[in-house]
């Protein structure tokens, strides 16, 4: 490390930070603006990791494209940066081609909610077993601030620089909807709560989805007069509402409005291997051959 | 080199018939069979057809021109290919289905009643290896045995014996059929 | 630590004490830290880093109970806590 | 390496050209599917489905081709071999994800049952119209390896072909056959599994101190792992150091993607592969491939008859192209002949690769059927005149 470390204004010899286990620290500085809450949203994932009990060589991440699909890059994990929205079919291809992985997807909310839309309601439905860490920041942000899917009414963007007319997304109500077993949503500041669902939807079996609300500082909150990053964490402090188990038709979110996080759902039903193979067994019996993973 | 079609209705196995037809000379009989057949809402709906090429070499161009055998099990079917057929030709119907015109040119035509003959034995579903049965008697195309074994590794197990009935008659129904038009021939 | 009436089991009470270490040019001046910690321990400086951002500099180091807040707010990895001595409460 | 008997259906069997695909992609040790039914390519994975469950293999249907192109890619990623299929429409929809795996050197396999287009087109009958965007549908640069066949045998054959050629240049590599020959029904003879010899994945033996993902060997493929193996390696589809990080800058492009294309061209004289006959003392050469290549048989053999020497070069691998042997048959004939279902896309090649030693002929065809052989003479005819 060639960095000075200061603690006080003495500079003191480097020790490395707790999470560089889990960290590409020959990657850091990460590329994100200053307060932006992607860096955030990856701490609490990374403390979650120190805490569940899957090893950290089966656990992998996939992104999709954008600020957030940047993450991937980050982690000291096998992990991959793949095409735009289509991180979950990777995911999807990359879990059952080696069942014993863990597969993690963090991306943004344009990859997820919007060009990839398709795949998360197609994923939750057949409860794949991933967990999807949906960064939403309200816009298409590297792209330079475009509407996004779950821009809220009113909000400014770039293309809608008059105010965005378009009705939003419920993420959090889509997931459940379509059929996830696992659903939370936290804000950048509520860091501890957060890495505590991620724990709890790592160690889940099923599709367990969680919505992060980011502050993008640069874009964002810049065009639309919000003050910075850290303006929007004082907002999340004054306007969370930590509701558990709150009915997912509640949680839209309005401009500068109210915003209710928690623990909405957690259940059981059997995943998509599950089913594959219960089924299988059933009907072919003695015939019946698992399909274990590429060492088969 | 032989150019057969078979022609129908969706759901009388008429693709299956091309199938066996093409396994039994391919497969036991060790010649070249080539099987197209038509897709699409055809294959669907009305009607529905299936083509083979059987040669002592290799198949090239995998369609048929000019068939040679026309086997028709309805109406519609020998309405639509009928013209197409070769002037020296083989026809094949099932007589209950199909009310042929005068043949053209030296067209023979064969008939049986395929369809009552398989709702005697139980199942509609096979007509079209009673028809199988005929085929192989009336055309000479492909042996009594590969006929067998084809018919026999294409349906499922438990639909074996039924359908070596099936096929039992319709080969029976030919030997007479045969029988019949050669003492008519003699008197 | 004093306390206006000691607890009963002030005995078994332990009050992590925590060491700072920041990453002076790692530091993107978001200033969640500072604003934060629940204890006030820290405050940006006045210097800018090589990037121009004022990181922050440790205003209490005595007050720090490491609870991490900062550490886990940071969003640059430039903030991290590490256990320096623990506290036994006193009457 | 052997093939497992385990995955192969040994024995003479009657089966169409897509379900001899499935048999083939099986005996080639294919445990992953992920597909999107479109016509004429579903027989491929229905058989699959039928036949996964008793061997050890996964199907998923996705819920689009994006998604199956993509899945393909990460189940290459996690050990397994793995293929989509396909036709038309659902072609132009992978291609954003077949870039993808050639950036990330996925080895796995595509199928594309050609269908007369552009658009819905013909769902039923036969084209040969994708040639041209299998090579470079995909945006940037890349190279890629196209096998076609003209049976069902071939079907079997080229598609076990495909998955080792695609394990060992690490690239997409695609079998390009067509409705006629996806929907024909022939005798398909499966060898006892170990006259199959298959091209073992690339694994490194390096430790995971010492491997970087991208760091070629000598033929320019780099080693390669799984995930969950502990190498703990970042993938990208950005332009990436050998490391596998992304780098913006012009040196690493050029490094990177140069490696991507050359791997292919330099090593082409090991993948091309082609049938010859009678172009020692030809007038003429008939080229072509898949079924074009059949439906001109009876077309070239009508021409001897009369006399006209007519050679033919028959591409089983069409990408890479063969335009070094082209090149030199160009400077000894009179002219190519080149049927094929479309209204010129592999002729193109044929004449750039010719340069202007030969007349080059292209008999077109719409597709929907196939050509009539009697055009094909007529060309040759025309060609020797």
């Amino acid at each position: 490390m060639s960095e000075t470390q200061v603690i006080g204004k003495t500079p003191q010899k480097a020790e490395e930070h707790p999470m560089a286990k889990i960290l590409r620290m020959d990657r850091i500085p990460h590329i994100w603006c200053s307060t932006c809450g992607i860096g955030t949203a990856l701490t609490s994932f990374a403390t979650a990791l120190e805490k569940v009990n899957i090893p950290l060589d089966h656990i992998c991440v996939v992104s999709g494209i954008g600020c957030s699909g940047r993450i991937a890059g980050y982690v000291k994990l096998d992990s991959f940066h793949s095409t735009h929205g289509r991180a979950l079919p990777f995911a999807t291809g990359l879990k059952l081609g080696n069942p014993k992985l863990k597969v993690v997807v963090i991306s943004g909310d344009g990859d997820i909610a919007g060009i990839g839309g398709n795949h998360l309601i197609h994923s939750a439905r057949r409860n794949m077993d991933l967990v999807v860490l949906c960064i939403n920041n309200f816009v298409y942000a590297m792209t330079g601030g475009q509407t996004a899917a779950t821009t809220p009414l009113t909000a400014i963007t770039s293309t809608s620089p008059y105010g965005n007319y378009e009705r939003p997304f419920n993420l959090p109500h889509l997931a459940a909807s379509c059929g996830a077993v696992y659903v939370a949503r936290w804000t950048c500041l509520h860091v501890r709560r957060l890495a505590k669902s991620i724990e709890e939807a790592i160690n889940k079996k099923g599709f367990s989805f969680i919505e992060i609300i980011a502050p993008c500082s640069t874009i964002y909150a810049r065009r639309n007069r919000l003050g910075d990053g850290l303006d929007l964490m004082k907002f999340y402090h004054d306007n969370a509402i930590i509701k558990h188990g709150a009915d997912t038709r509640e949680l839209d979110i309005g401009y500068q409005d109210k915003i209710i996080v928690g623990k909405f759902v957690d259940i059981e039903r059997p995943t998509f291997l599950d089913s594959l193979n219960a089924w299988n067994k059933k009907v072919l019996g003695e015939k019946f051959r698992e399909y274990g993973g590429p060492n088969d | 080199m032989t150019e057969i079609r078979i022609s129908g209705f969706g759901g009388q196995g008429v693709i299956r018939m091309g199938y066996i037809i093409g396994k039994a000379a391919s497969i036991y009989d060790n010649k070249f069979a080539t099987l197209t057949q038509s897709f699409g809402p055809e294959a669907r709906g009305s009607s529905c057809s299936a083509q083979v090429v059987v040669s002592e070499d290799q198949v090239l161009y995998p369609y048929i021109t000019i068939p040679n055998i026309l086997v028709a099990m309805s109406q519609e079917g020998y309405s639509r290919f009928e013209s197409n057929l070769s002037e020296d030709g083989m026809l094949l119907i099932d007589e209950d289905l199909v009310k042929p015109n005068p043949p053209r040119g030296r067209i023979k035509i064969y008939s049986i009643p395929s369809a009552r003959i398989s709702e005697e034995l139980g199942n509609k579903i096979i007509a079209n290896i009673v028809m199988f049965g005929f085929f192989t008697v009336i055309t000479g195309l492909i042996t009594e045995e590969a006929a067998r074994k084809a018919v026999a590794n294409s349906v499922p197990q438990r639909l074996m014996d039924l359908n070596l009935k099936a096929f039992e008659r319709g080969y029976k129904y030919g030997k007479e059929f045969l029988a019949k038009q050669e003492k008519s021939v003699n008197v | 630590m004093k306390f206006w009436r000691k607890p009963l089991d002030a005995d078994k009470i332990q009050i992590p004490h925590g060491e700072l270490h920041i990453v002076w040019e790692r530091c993107k001046g978001c200033s969640f830290c500072v604003e934060y910690c629940p204890r006030e321990v820290l405050e940006l400086s006045i210097e800018f880093n090589s990037k121009g951002y004022h990181p922050p500099v440790v205003k209490k180091p005595d007050d720090c109970v490491k609870c991490g807040l900062c550490e886990m707010l940071c969003p640059e990895f430039a903030i991290w806590v590490t256990e320096k001595e623990v506290d036994k409460v006193e009457s | 390496m052997k093939a497992n008997p385990k995955n192969v259906l040994t024995g003479a069997h009657y089966l169409d050209g897509d379900h001899a695909c499935s048999e083939g992609a099986l005996a080639a040790g294919c445990n992953f599917v992920a597909g999107y039914p479109i016509t004429p390519s579903t027989e491929v994975v229905e058989r699959m489905t039928e036949r996964f469950p008793t061997i050890g293999g996964i199907f998923i249907q996705m819920e689009d081709e994006l998604a199956s192109m993509a899945a393909v890619v990460g189940a290459a990623w996690s050990g397994a071999k793995a293929m989509t299929v396909t036709s038309g429409p659902g072609f132009s929809l992978m291609m954003e994800n077949i870039g993808l795996a050639a950036m990330m050197e996925a080895p796995c396999v595509i199928i594309n049952v050609q269908r007369g287009g552009p658009s819905t087109g013909l769902p039923t009958l036969p084209g040969q119209a994708d040639m041209m965007q299998v090579r470079w549908g995909s945006h940037g640069d890349y190279e890629i390896i196209a096998l076609s066949p003209n049976s069902p045998q071939e079907c079997f054959e080229f598609t076990i072909k495909a998955f080792n050629l695609s394990e060992k240049y690490r690239v997409p590599t695609f079998v390009m056959s067509d409705e006629c020959v996806g929907h024909m029904t022939e005798k398909v003879i499966i060898p006892p599994a170990d006259q199959i010899e298959l091209e073992p994945r690339r694994y490194t033996t390096l430790s995971p101190a010492e491997y970087l993902p991208f760091k070629p060997e000598k033929d320019l493929v780099p080693q390669i792992i799984k995930a969950g193996d502990g190498y703990k390696i970042h993938i990208t589809g950005l332009t990436h150091d050998e490391k596998g990080y992304p780098v913006m800058n012009w040196q690493t492009q050029e490094k990177l993607v140069r490696r991507l294309v050359d791997k292919i061209r330099l090593n082409q004289d090991k993948i091309v592969e082609f049938e010859e006959e009678n172009t020692g003392d030809a007038e003429v050469i008939l080229l072509s491939y898949g079924i074009s290549s059949r439906v001109a048989i009876p077309a070239i053999q009508k021409a001897r008859k009369e006399g006209i020497k007519v050679g033919v070069l028959r591409l089983i691998v069409v990408w890479p192209f063969p335009e070094k042997r082209i090149y030199q048959l160009a400077k000894k004939i009179k002219a190519f002949v080149v049927p094929e279902m479309n209204y010129g896309q592999i002729v193109l090649e044929v004449e750039r690769s010719a340069k202007g030693q030969a007349e080059v002929y292209l008999v077109p065809h719409g597709g929907g059927w196939v050509h009539d052989p009697e055009d094909i003479y007529k060309a040759i005819k025309e060609a020797v005149r």
